[in-house]
């Protein structure tokens, strides 16, 4: 039961770190630009593919420096070509046309690489288990993943709270209007920022798609968790979006690991079903049959007994 | 009065539901139109949230599935006899349902608007979704539950075997529920709805609950949800997972949006345009979705009030008789802008085959040929090109027309 | 009598006190109004009385019953109507709509959905009867959040004295206005709270004088003096306050 | 699409045949070589969306066999060609219907489809509920492969022909394989977490301890379909369980990642499946995968048995080199349609549907394959093959990596009994 333990732990930490790489990108659109966008995972996919197709002709590095820069220019060209274009008619406006963004990348991956699970892999240097524990291993890939993701955390980190436009930037977060007031380039910030979140996300993408499979439906698995992570998290909190992360990563891998359901509290209280009894399919649910959606449960519950988030400090 | 002077539009609207079947008979005819009825219904109660009373939802699904489900159940009911009533009564069940649903979910999500009840009826959603998989004996598994709708007694000896009976069926009830749906807007429920849109601190201070008007709107869209729900049941007589989950809130939100938030008739021409899309379009390309997706946001784009708010952007043309003046500019920018998307897509689909001979139109095309490419590009190219000059002129016309006259500005 | 009494009001966000314990009595009425330099809190003392904000400490009585912390909605249907400094109305909806929606609850439609806003005549001849007052009638079917400033800022002091409430209260009906302008809607406020009670803070001293019975002044979230426009000009504490400034008539 | 199809759908709909004509008689010219009417039969699959590459490689073998079997050798009954109309259900049971009534629409009366067992049931429903309103009107269901048994058992229908072993049938097979292994003490079974993942776990839990009561299920899990994101935190349990080997019926993403992340944990074990080959499959799971991955499938894999069917294998690829035969059981149901067409010398479905209950037939393969009367249940050989690139003559994804046949099973021993009690229309 131990080693269980362990490597859930790990397996969530992996999980959670790699939400992060996209709650971050996205907590900062979200909270600057009021934005809620929908087609951050189709980034993140943009990236895997992207990387993918790199790594064919010039191996795994390139793919990982190249692809998230591409996926950066992409990102920062449909802010200043399509967003901003958008954001006139308000924030709907501006979520329904992230939401036909997701729709349309998908389809255009779908067109460019084809249905198929794409055959990428990890790279030869990292293909070696980096340690067994009680007959398992761990791979030194998600060792490196564990890595790239907290070295992200800490730039970002050191970038936000040290350097002059980090500064501007969270002076953004929490009161967007006083900082176009103070005569910044609000515009070309929102370009930056936007770029920026989702060439993290592309990062995401470049290292997830080896171990997490890389195929068109990778985006969707992923895209409303990172939602919920930003909204759990608070807006316009870094701090919360990485706590929300590694909360929601570990309660899922917990869930998956545990094996307690219905059955065992039913016991516990002594009562017991028929397997004909019409509620059947309640008393014998499980917890990990139901971990995907806790994290729905969750953003329920936070948002009607606290709206703000776990961390949020201001309201819409 | 205002009934009165409307009355006109409604019969024409009925005649129109009722006529249809009379020009087009085909069985894949009527099967459009009955989910052009069922969608009308369901777009317009999603109006009612997001148009009518500003709140995004991403959870409509939910409503519409769960009354299709108890819908299914009570076909079902009926087939074992254990209730007997006319399948007529259906979609009312639906509806029943969907107000039940919407007033327990409504009892807590409609305390805000924006972000926080978007992010409620995102989480609801994949909820409701999730434990429709996991409660297989209600909700049938991934393969759903399926009724008979032709037990029960009939309806001047009309069984409803044939999908033509059911589509009468649909008609009638579409045209009800949009009658009470435009008679909801006429309401001071309805119109306090639009107050709390616009405004909802005021709204407060001329003695509404916000909260409680959001949830008046949120509970009679429910309630037409379920309705749009019992109608999917009895037009196609099963119901799964896959109509009470994101992918159908999606499409529902994308319905409305394109048609046009802002008016009564934006759902309706959404669900038009969006089901014969769907139902048409993929059966000539297998990238329709490609295609959808890029009409989609070039709307959001450049038609932000959607097909009816462009419709009425002429209304001032219109009213001041100039429509005349805009017809060439329209003609002009039309022209190219039309080759230069048949271009387009004929390079999409192009790059796509695998046949040596493409056929397009009235065309075959050599997609080997280095060519056809480089035409196609060019003609591509000049149309663009066309497009961009002509619009200058567009503008131009657009301002004459729409400008005040002199007389009336003095 | 007094038909609005605050005892020892008090309000702080965070550590910040804004409000430091406001006692006043509004008499029925009576036009008072409420000066004082920027950041007084005059805006804050109004989102208390009227629900916006909850008090921190103290009590306000309106007709005799509590009404602090209560929620807008329900002070606003006691009879409590109040106007905004920053434009505030329904911008996507006509002028006449913005009326209407004003006079819903007084008019005792409550929540209804099952009256038919065509026929009632009633109801519509009051709204036009509004507009009339508020010299609006001809942008009836205009929508308001295309209307000129000092026609918004009409259709403003119109959803507020719409329901004709016993006690209105205005947040610098005439700020951003020409002269002109600021003088019909002087007019304007004068004929439309006839015979009732006038809460006003405004920021233009003639119109004060001109309006006000009584004139409270409120410094650092504290009312130093209440009293007669004359007795107030010559308040030296009033002076001092104004940096000297004596408040030019 | 062919333009003529295309105009004929747009005006047909539209009631305006003198239009259709007169703008349609540009394209007539290039279609229309033959006199005689062609034989339509529909092909339902995903053809758009998640699931499309299976729908086409399907659609892409079935239209190959059609011309390659009778198209090019001047059509059956007598000269008509086949034509294949391809119909996009996405996989989903509501598209299925609005593209059935499409079917009737454009009088299609035999429906090939195989993919999901939920759209294959709503499709059964759909259709017997319509042939009984409509009588002469009758549509016949080809399913080449889904394999929920109820279709065939409980809810049979004497519209539906399935094509494919149905998952008893297969797991009687792979359990068997399973149990002939000794170094198998114990069995972890993992699934998605709808009919067919439940159908896997009962069934193999049930057989396993018929004939190998020693093998101990240590796990027995559902996951749900299509959302997870990660399995190593399901592969942690499969290694602590301490299982000898793994079984699944994933499919898709679901099955590559499940497959790969007990790969990247180290864990050297067995892995039974029923869908871990083509389609981008066995190219990711690439050396990886090699001799650890096993699956139940009928007919057999490499070594091909005939140079017939190693020569349509051959001819496929020139046709479509990115493509593989991955389902020759299409090709066997179309030969059994067409048989059954010459036979009666008619289409009518009610008519082909007689001819093909008891037919035998000897496919491409040289083995003689049995439609039973009683359930309309197919039987022929079953195989498990392994993934694996050595002694493989056609690969998949043309990745060198292909399936190698190393159990086989005589149709005689796959045969189960049916609880089908099937209602027979009377005409």
């Amino acid at each position: 039961m131990l080693e269980v333990l362990i490597f859930a732990t790990l397996n969530g930490l992996v999980t959670g770190f790699l939400l992060f790489m996209l709650a971050s990108g996205l907590t900062l659109i979200f909270s600057m630009m009021g934005v809620l966008n929908f087609a951050h995972a189709s980034f993140y996919m943009l990236g895997a593919y992207f990387a993918y197709s790199l790594s064919l002709y010039f191996g795994f590095w390139t793919g990982l420096i190249f692809a998230p820069i591409v996926v950066g220019v992409l990102g920062a060209m449909v802010e200043r070509y399509g967003l901003r274009r958008v954001h006139q008619s308000g924030h709907v406006a501006e979520l329904v046309f992230t939401f036909g963004l997701a729709f349309l990348i998908e389809e255009s991956i779908q067109f460019f690489w084809g249905r198929d699970t794409k055959n990428y892999q990890t790279p030869e240097l990292l293909d070696f288990p980096l340690f067994t524990l009680l007959g398992q291993e761990f791979s030194a890939y998600r060792g490196f993943m564990m890595t790239i993701s907290i070295g992200i955390f800490i730039g970002l980190y050191y970038v936000l709270t040290k350097s002059r436009v980090g500064i501007i930037i969270q002076a953004a977060i929490t009161h967007p209007q006083t900082v176009s007031n103070l005569g910044h380039n609000v515009p070309l910030i929102f370009m930056g920022v936007f770029g920026m979140g989702t060439a993290l996300a592309g990062l995401a993408g470049v290292i997830a798609g080896p171990v997490l499979t890389t195929f068109p439906g990778m985006a969707t698995v992923l895209g409303s968790i990172v939602f919920v992570i930003v909204v759990i998290g608070g807006l316009g909190s870094l701090a919360g979006a990485f706590i929300a992360s590694l909360l929601i990563g570990l309660l899922q891998s917990y869930a998956i690991a545990s094996d307690v359901g219905m059955p065992d509290l039913l016991n516990l209280l002594g009562v017991s079903f028929e397997r004909g009894h019409p509620l059947n399919d309640l008393w014998t649910m499980n917890l990990p049959q139901i971990a995907p959606v806790l994290p729905y449960l969750l953003l329920v519950l936070v948002l009607i007994f606290r709206p703000t988030g776990l961390m949020g400090k201001r309201e819409e | 009065m205002a009934l009165l002077k409307n009355s006109s539009i409604w019969i024409a609207f009925l005649v129109t539901l009722l006529g249809l079947p009379l020009v087009f008979d085909s069985i894949l005819a009527i099967s459009i139109m009955n989910q052009i009825a069922i969608a009308i219904v369901f777009a317009l109660s999603y109006n009612m949230l997001l148009g009518q009373g500003g709140m995004l939802s991403f959870g409509h699904a939910v409503y519409f599935g769960l009354g299709g489900f108890l819908s299914v159940h009570a076909l079902i009911l009926i087939e074992f006899e254990t209730m007997v009533f006319s399948i007529l009564w259906i979609p009312l069940i639906g509806g029943v349902f969907g107000l039940l649903a919407g007033v327990f979910i409504g009892s807590f999500s409609t305390h805000k608007a924006g972000t926080v009840f978007a992010m409620i009826s995102l989480g609801i959603g994949e909820l409701i979704a999730a434990s429709s998989l996991i409660f297989s004996s209600f909700f049938g598994g991934e393969a759903g539950i399926s009724g008979d709708r032709t037990f029960g007694p009939t309806f001047f000896g009309f069984d409803f075997a044939q999908n033509i009976e059911i589509y009468y069926v649909a008609a009638v009830w579409a045209f009800i529920a949009t009658v009470f749906m435009y008679l909801f807007t006429q309401t001071p429920a309805g119109r306090m709805a639009n107050a709390v849109r616009d405004n909802p601190e005021r709204a407060e201070f001329v003695g509404y609950s916000s909260r409680k008007v959001r949830f008046i709107s949120f509970c009679a869209s429910g309630l037409f949800a379920g309705i749009a729900g019992g109608l999917f049941a009895l037009n196609y007589e099963f119901i799964t997972e896959e109509n009470l989950n994101a992918a159908t809130s999606g499409r529902v939100l994308l319905m409305a949006y394109i048609g046009g938030l802002g008016y009564f008739i934006g759902p309706i021409i959404g669900a038009v345009v969006l089901t014969l899309m769907n139902s048409l379009l993929s059966n000539y390309s297998e990238l329709w979705m490609l295609y959808l997706g890029i009409m989609f946001l070039l709307t959001v784009m450049f038609l932000p009030r959607g097909f009816a708010g462009f419709f009425m952007m002429h209304q001032l043309a219109w009213i001041r008789g100039n429509m005349k003046m805009l017809i060439k500019p329209y003609i002009i920018t039309g022209i190219p802008a039309v080759l230069f998307a048949v271009c387009v897509i004929a390079l999409i689909e192009m790059s796509h085959t695998e046949d040596e001979v493409f056929h397009y139109l009235a065309l075959e095309l050599n997609p080997a040929s280095p060519i056809t490419w480089i035409v196609l590009l060019g003609i591509a190219g000049g149309a663009f090109y066309a497009v961009k000059r002509s619009l200058l002129q567009l503008n131009d016309a657009w301002e004459t027309a729409n400008a005040i006259p002199k007389e009336e500005e003095a | 009598m007094a038909i609005l009494s605050l005892v020892d009001v008090k309000k702080n966000f965070g550590i910040t006190e804004i409000i430091r314990g406001v006692s006043l009595d509004i008499v029925e009425g009576e036009k008072h109004a409420i000066i004082g330099p920027n950041g007084a809190g005059k805006s804050t003392l109004f989102h208390l009385i009227s629900g916006r904000y909850n008090v921190t400490a103290g009590n306000i009585r309106f007709k005799e019953e509590h009404i602090e912390n209560k929620p807008p909605y329900e002070i606003a249907r006691m009879g409590l109507a109040r106007s905004f400094q920053v434009t505030n109305i329904f911008s996507r909806m006509s002028v006449f709509e913005n009326i209407r929606c004003a006079l819903f609850w007084s008019m005792d439609y409550g929540y209804s959905f099952w009256h038919l806003l065509g026929r009632q005549t009633e109801l519509n001849d009051a709204a036009m009867h509004v507009l009339e007052q508020i010299g609006l009638t001809d942008k009836a079917k205009f929508p308001s959040g295309e209307l000129a400033y000092a026609q918004q800022r009409a259709l403003e002091l119109g959803i507020a004295i719409a329901s004709g409430a016993e006690l209105i209260m205005l947040d610098e009906p005439v700020a951003g206005m020409s002269h002109s302008e600021a003088q019909n809607t002087v007019e304007l406020i004068r004929k439309i709270t006839e015979g009732k009670t006038l809460i006003m803070v405004e920021h233009d001293m003639n119109i004060v004088f001109d309006v006000a019975d009584r004139i409270s002044v409120l410094v650092y979230g504290e009312i130093i003096a209440t009293d007669s426009p004359e007795n107030i000009r010559a308040n030296p504490k009033v002076q001092e306050a104004y940096l000297g400034e004596v408040p030019s008539a | 699409m062919k333009n003529s199809q295309l105009l004929t759908k747009i005006f047909g709909s539209c009631r305006k045949p003198l239009l259709a004509i007169s703008l349609g008689c540009v394209f007539i010219i290039s279609n229309t070589s033959s006199a005689q009417e062609p034989v339509r039969i529909a092909f339902m699959d995903p053809l758009s969306g998640t699931f499309a590459s299976i729908g086409n490689t399907g659609k892409t073998i079935l239209e190959f066999a059609a011309d390659y079997f009778y198209n090019s050798k001047g059509g059956i009954l007598g000269g008509r060609m086949i034509e294949i109309v391809p119909l996009d259900n996405k996989q989903s049971p509501t598209e299925t219907q609005l593209q059935f009534r499409r079917a009737i629409s454009d009088d299609l009366h035999i429906i090939f489809q195989g993919n999901s067992s939920a759209v294959a049931s709503t499709l059964s429903q759909t259709i017997s509920r319509h042939n009984r309103r409509n009588p002469e009107q009758e549509v016949l269901q080809i399913n080449y492969s889904a394999v929920d048994p109820i279709l065939t058992e409980d809810n049979c229908s004497f519209w539906h022909f399935r094509f494919d072993a149905h998952a008893n049938m297969k797991l009687d097979i792979l359990t068997d394989f399973i149990a002939a292994d000794e170094d198998i003490k114990s069995m972890y079974i993992i699934g998605q977490d709808y009919s067919f993942g439940q159908v896997v776990s009962d069934t193999t839990t049930r057989l396993l301890n018929e004939k190998r009561p020693d093998i101990e299920i240590v796990g027995n899990e559902f996951h749900p379909i299509g959302q997870v994101k990660d399995f190593t935190p399901y592969v942690t349990k499969i290694v602590s369980s301490g299982a000898d080997a793994v079984i699944t019926g994933n499919f898709g993403a679901d099955m590559v990642s499940l497959a790969r992340s007990i790969i990247d944990s180290g864990l050297d074990i067995p892995i039974y499946t029923f869908y871990a080959a083509y389609d981008g499959i066995t190219a990711t799971l690439g050396e990886s995968g090699k001799d650890r991955i096993r699956l139940v499938h009928n007919g057999v894999a490499n070594p091909l048995p005939t140079e017939a069917r190693k020569q349509f294998n051959r001819d496929f690829k020139i046709a479509h080199p990115n493509s593989d035969v991955t389902q020759p059981r299409i090709v066997n149901a179309l030969q059994m349609v067409v048989t059954a067409m010459e036979k009666t010398q008619s289409t009518d479905p009610y008519a082909i549907a007689l001819a093909l209950e008891d037919m035998r037939f000897t496919t491409m393969g040289g083995e003689e394959i049995w439609m039973r009367g009683e359930d309309h249940q197919i039987f022929q050989q079953l195989s498990v093959s392994v993934h694996t690139d050595e002694g493989v003559e056609f690969d998949a994804d043309n990745s060198g990596f292909g399936l190698v046949t190393e159990y086989q099973v005589p149709m005689e021993e796959t045969i189960l009994e049916s609880s089908c009690q099937m209602r027979r229309p009377r005409r």
